[in-house]
């Protein structure tokens, strides 16, 4: 198997959009983008039912990709969190087809 | 009086009340985000659709273009007035202060719909375009307020990731924009030969269906306002009472101006004192991200929805049957 | 047997059965459990509403207060019994058999409406206030499971990460509470006036919607089955079909001494020999977690409720007829 | 003429096209998927019942018979056509045309649904059983593509972790046919009788539910196009607005030698002509897992039902007044 | 980027507030909860379509934080699991704002 | 703690139960599946909104087990992807309760 970095991303579903552009434009192959129902964080709780527009909803991005496409990222979603509400972490998998990724 | 006890013991009222109540009493119940969702698009497709039937009845003439017009430039205007209340009297920041003022520039459409129920309660009748107006003055306090904030040069570097047209496309083409003037331009077309056959969805059950929706916003409401009222000063929860108010008196001017029938004065008035809480919070999330939901959400939807609802709309009927005797 | 033979033929059995087939068959079919939950909102929306527009109508005597304690009784009453048979007859832990106990106690909303239904189409009449006393028979068994548990002074030390007051909050502020006696309140303030103007929501399209929702509890009840009843031994499965009969009893006994109308008697009965399967199990999650759901679920949804559905609703209108004749 | 103007301005169509647009224009909008899917239940049971109960009303004769053969035979035959004709005109891989060809010889219901309304919008009428023939002739299709692709002995070894039996119960059990059938089955047992109570529901709103449901399906195929169309060359494209013609025509003969009145052929044509998007794309995830879905979602979804809703609808019309006159 | 513990707890959905609670005492300055489906475990098997009540559905809690945040919570979690239906697991991450974990 | 592996399949809705059957083969004692909303991979992008159908739905399949059993898995996951639309990746965890996986 071959090693690759797992990105995971939790973010505003409003930047949903953003985010995900700037991970095509890094080079990265694929993402799954996964709904959350709530969460906590800098002293703040959320919840998806208290919220009517949704805008407050959370979603979690995975992105499987090569250590060079993820630092690639890395750099803009870092910008990307000094807007918008969000952390993300970056760990190491194997895979087993690895021009997929 | 009667109409202010008439309204407060309305199901629809009484709803929202045992929601609200449920959640700050800490009730875990909820109604799922999806089926609130596919309630609240039908009741944009119910008040669109019967606004369109209404407006295919007469032919538009040059009054209700200027009320159009008003309702545009209240949503404009009132951003502004909101901006300058919240700077002086409150501590929030600019960028907090300008998304508030989005949101009460904006309109609420459940405010509005209720307002509707309780026009026609008190025996005044209302035209239709009067949803068409509501749909234009969703979109004007956004622009206004995003030209507040970008007017001292402080326009952010574009935000990484961002795609040119991204706001417009959301702004313009957000569900009750689209289906509000969808329905309405389908309900105007289709006309009372083409409402036949879908009343018994569309207009019958709407009034239940809205007590629905609104024991759903009670619990929204209360858990917003659970979550988040340390963050709201006394002065920022004195500008959801008030801000509603000021709102209010412009909108009877206009009216007044405008030589509006009660029932249709009734109805402008309220959709400036409404603020808003679907269209604008998301909005504001793509423009600018960086001001809090949680004051804006908490104060349009915790405080002056509420406000309206039960004290504001018998205020705004006796204000409009005032100044349109 | 023409009763029996009219409530089988009805739609709503009919609805049911065909979900039950569906699920034993292996279909994959399903209804989102989001749009199911918003129509269990509905259905108790709108007999909370009609019950509550019925108390409207006359002043609450003694001899509705009396039935409410019977009810209240009879919830905390039945666990107790449930409890001793399970242990008796079963191989079940002490643990569960109180939590299966405790759904025995507690009532099924479904059922209700269903014996409504049936009671209607046999040509009785019901009064509103059984809506009131359903609700009241929601909590006490809960409480009465527990004492059994924990009398033998096995208290759990206190869970991990538990609040004070969390199973109160759930118990008492469960959806079904809130909605049931929120309904009724609403019904009972706003009286016949205020539901004329959303009976077309709340009254004709209910049986309608009922059909629907007893297809998904068809599916769900199926399902339970075939992932369950290797955990239950017949001991266990006999249970789930003698026990309504022994509650049903005792309710008759009440309902003779309350001198209740026969369609009274038979939604008292029916409440009784029904067993939860929604609020009940939530509540033991929380405060008897070491309790199987498997048991328990399967139990009361997979071989309870459909007993009751199609064998047990003629047979307590029978019961009902003989004990107040 | 008419007939073409009628369809095109009812409610049912515009909403359709008031989705289909805003998904063009990229609106960020949607229609919860468990709100949409719980629609698309009721529709099925709604249409079901009064088949059913339409059904109930006479005795089926040889004649109906005939009628079901006919449409079970169309939906053998079709993808036969369709697939000769992918291969000869496209570059479409023997799987995805396969695939491709299954979509065509089942049917839509949708668009059976919106048959239904304008051909009594014409003033013609139908017979329930029809809808025991749409229910019918949704599986053979499947059978007969996969034949295709087998036949050449291509057929894979078995896909690793796949289950005996599992397609057949996808095929044979999936929401469209349990609900269509049961419902039919229900129908036909309770009859006008057993519908009286649940006609507010089932039948009364049903044109208002599929207003709703229509704008979701013009959202998805809206997006399905600008996600997809790149992937159609021409040939497909053209494809998916020439089989239906062919397909109707086909099934017009077979209305002619049936000697069916000229709603029911109206509706028989309509089933031929129209190609399904929600059950063969499942069955074939399964059992094509290689195709790929983009193709034929797109194609069924996006080019096909559009033209039969807006075009298709009033061409059949005529086209089975013209065969039965 | 900096190393942090990425702790993943699939729980039934009734102890979700338990587990957040525990979360919080421990010090960990966030978490995220996801819906889950269906699952297996021990020869069961769950779906969320199969129970009216959804006292079975579960949901997956994620949660960075420091390696001692994260110590503290699994002493209490594994309390927790002793009572409630689930599992976690611990892996290595890495994080870019190392302040807010 | 223990070691453990994860695996995280990221496969679609229609071929969860294929999988699942694979997983519980190659003896693994439990996986959980949740829901994705939207993804992108080889140039495509899903929604679970643009399809009515749900057939193009995604699931991710988490699964925590020996390395032996995830090793097993392996294999005919491969053999799985081939036909379907998915992809996999494998972390090491740590576990708490180790005669569990
Ligand atoms: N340490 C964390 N681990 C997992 N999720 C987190 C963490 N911190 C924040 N989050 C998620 O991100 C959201 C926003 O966090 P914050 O930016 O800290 O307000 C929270 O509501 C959580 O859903
Ligand atoms: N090894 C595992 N990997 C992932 N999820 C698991 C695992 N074991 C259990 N689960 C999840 O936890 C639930 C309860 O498991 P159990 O406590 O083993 O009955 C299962 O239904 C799964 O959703
Ligand atoms: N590198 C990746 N990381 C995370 N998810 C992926 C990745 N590649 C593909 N996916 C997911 O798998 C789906 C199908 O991918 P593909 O097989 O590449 O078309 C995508 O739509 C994503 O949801
Ligand atoms: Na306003
Ligand atoms: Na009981
Ligand atoms: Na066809």
């Amino acid at each position: 198997m071959h090693i690759r970095h797992r990105l995971e991303l939790i973010i505003e579903r409003m930047a949903t959009r953003r985010a995900c552009n700037i991970l095509e434009a890094a080079g990265l192959t694929g993402y799954t983008v996964l709904p959350a129902l709530s969460g906590y964080g800098r002293g703040n709780h959320w919840n998806r039912d208290t919220d009517l527009s949704a805008a407050g909803d959370m979603v979690v991005i995975v992105s499987v990709g090569s250590a060079g496409a993820i630092e690639t990222a890395l750099a803009q979603l870092e910008a990307l969190l000094s807007a918008h509400i969000g952390v993300l972490n970056v760990s190491e998998v194997k895979v087993l087809r690895p021009d997929r990724f | 009086m009667d109409i202010a006890f008439a309204t407060l013991l309305s199901p629809m009222v009484l709803f929202f009340l045992l929601g609200l109540c449920a959640a700050l009493l800490k009730s875990q119940m909820s109604i799922p985000e999806a089926f609130a969702k596919g309630l609240a698009i039908y009741l944009m497709m119910s008040i669109g659709l019967k606004g369109g039937v209404e407006m295919s009845k007469n032919a538009l003439g040059q009054d209700v273009v200027l009320v159009m017009l008003s309702g545009i430039a209240l949503s404009f205007l009132l951003p502004i007035i909101a901006f300058a209340l919240l700077r002086a009297t409150s501590r929030l920041e600019r960028t907090d202060a300008a998304a508030v003022a989005a949101h009460y520039g904006s309109i609420s459409i459940v405010t509005f719909v209720a307002a509707g129920q309780a026009v026609e309660a008190a025996g005044l009748v209302t035209s239709g375009y009067l949803v068409a107006v509501a749909a234009m003055m969703e979109v004007p306090a956004i622009i206004s307020a995003l030209m507040i904030v970008y007017r001292r040069g402080q326009k952010d570097s574009a935000i990484a990731g961002a795609e040119r047209g991204e706001l417009a496309q959301e702004v313009l083409l957000n569900a009750s924009v689209v289906v509000l003037i969808g329905s309405l331009v389908i309900g105007w077309l289709t006309g009372a030969h083409g409402m036949e056959r879908i009343a018994p969805f569309f207009v019958e059950p709407f009034q239940g269906v809205l007590c629905l929706f609104l024991l759903d916003m009670g619990l929204s409401a209360g858990r917003g306002l659970r979550n988040g009222w340390r963050l709201l000063g006394p002065a920022t929860i004195g500008f959801g009472l008030y801000m509603p108010l000021i709102s209010a008196c412009l909108a009877a001017g206009l009216a007044l101006l405008n030589r509006m029938p009660a029932g249709d004065a009734a109805l402008l008035i309220t959709l400036a004192a409404s603020s808003s809480y679907i269209a604008v919070p998301a909005a504001m999330r793509l423009a600018l991200p960086k001001a809090k939901p949680a004051i804006y959400l908490t104060l349009s939807l915790g405080i002056t929805f509420p406000f309206n609802l039960i004290i504001g709309l018998p205020l705004y009927i006796w204000l409009a049957e005032l100044v349109t005797r």
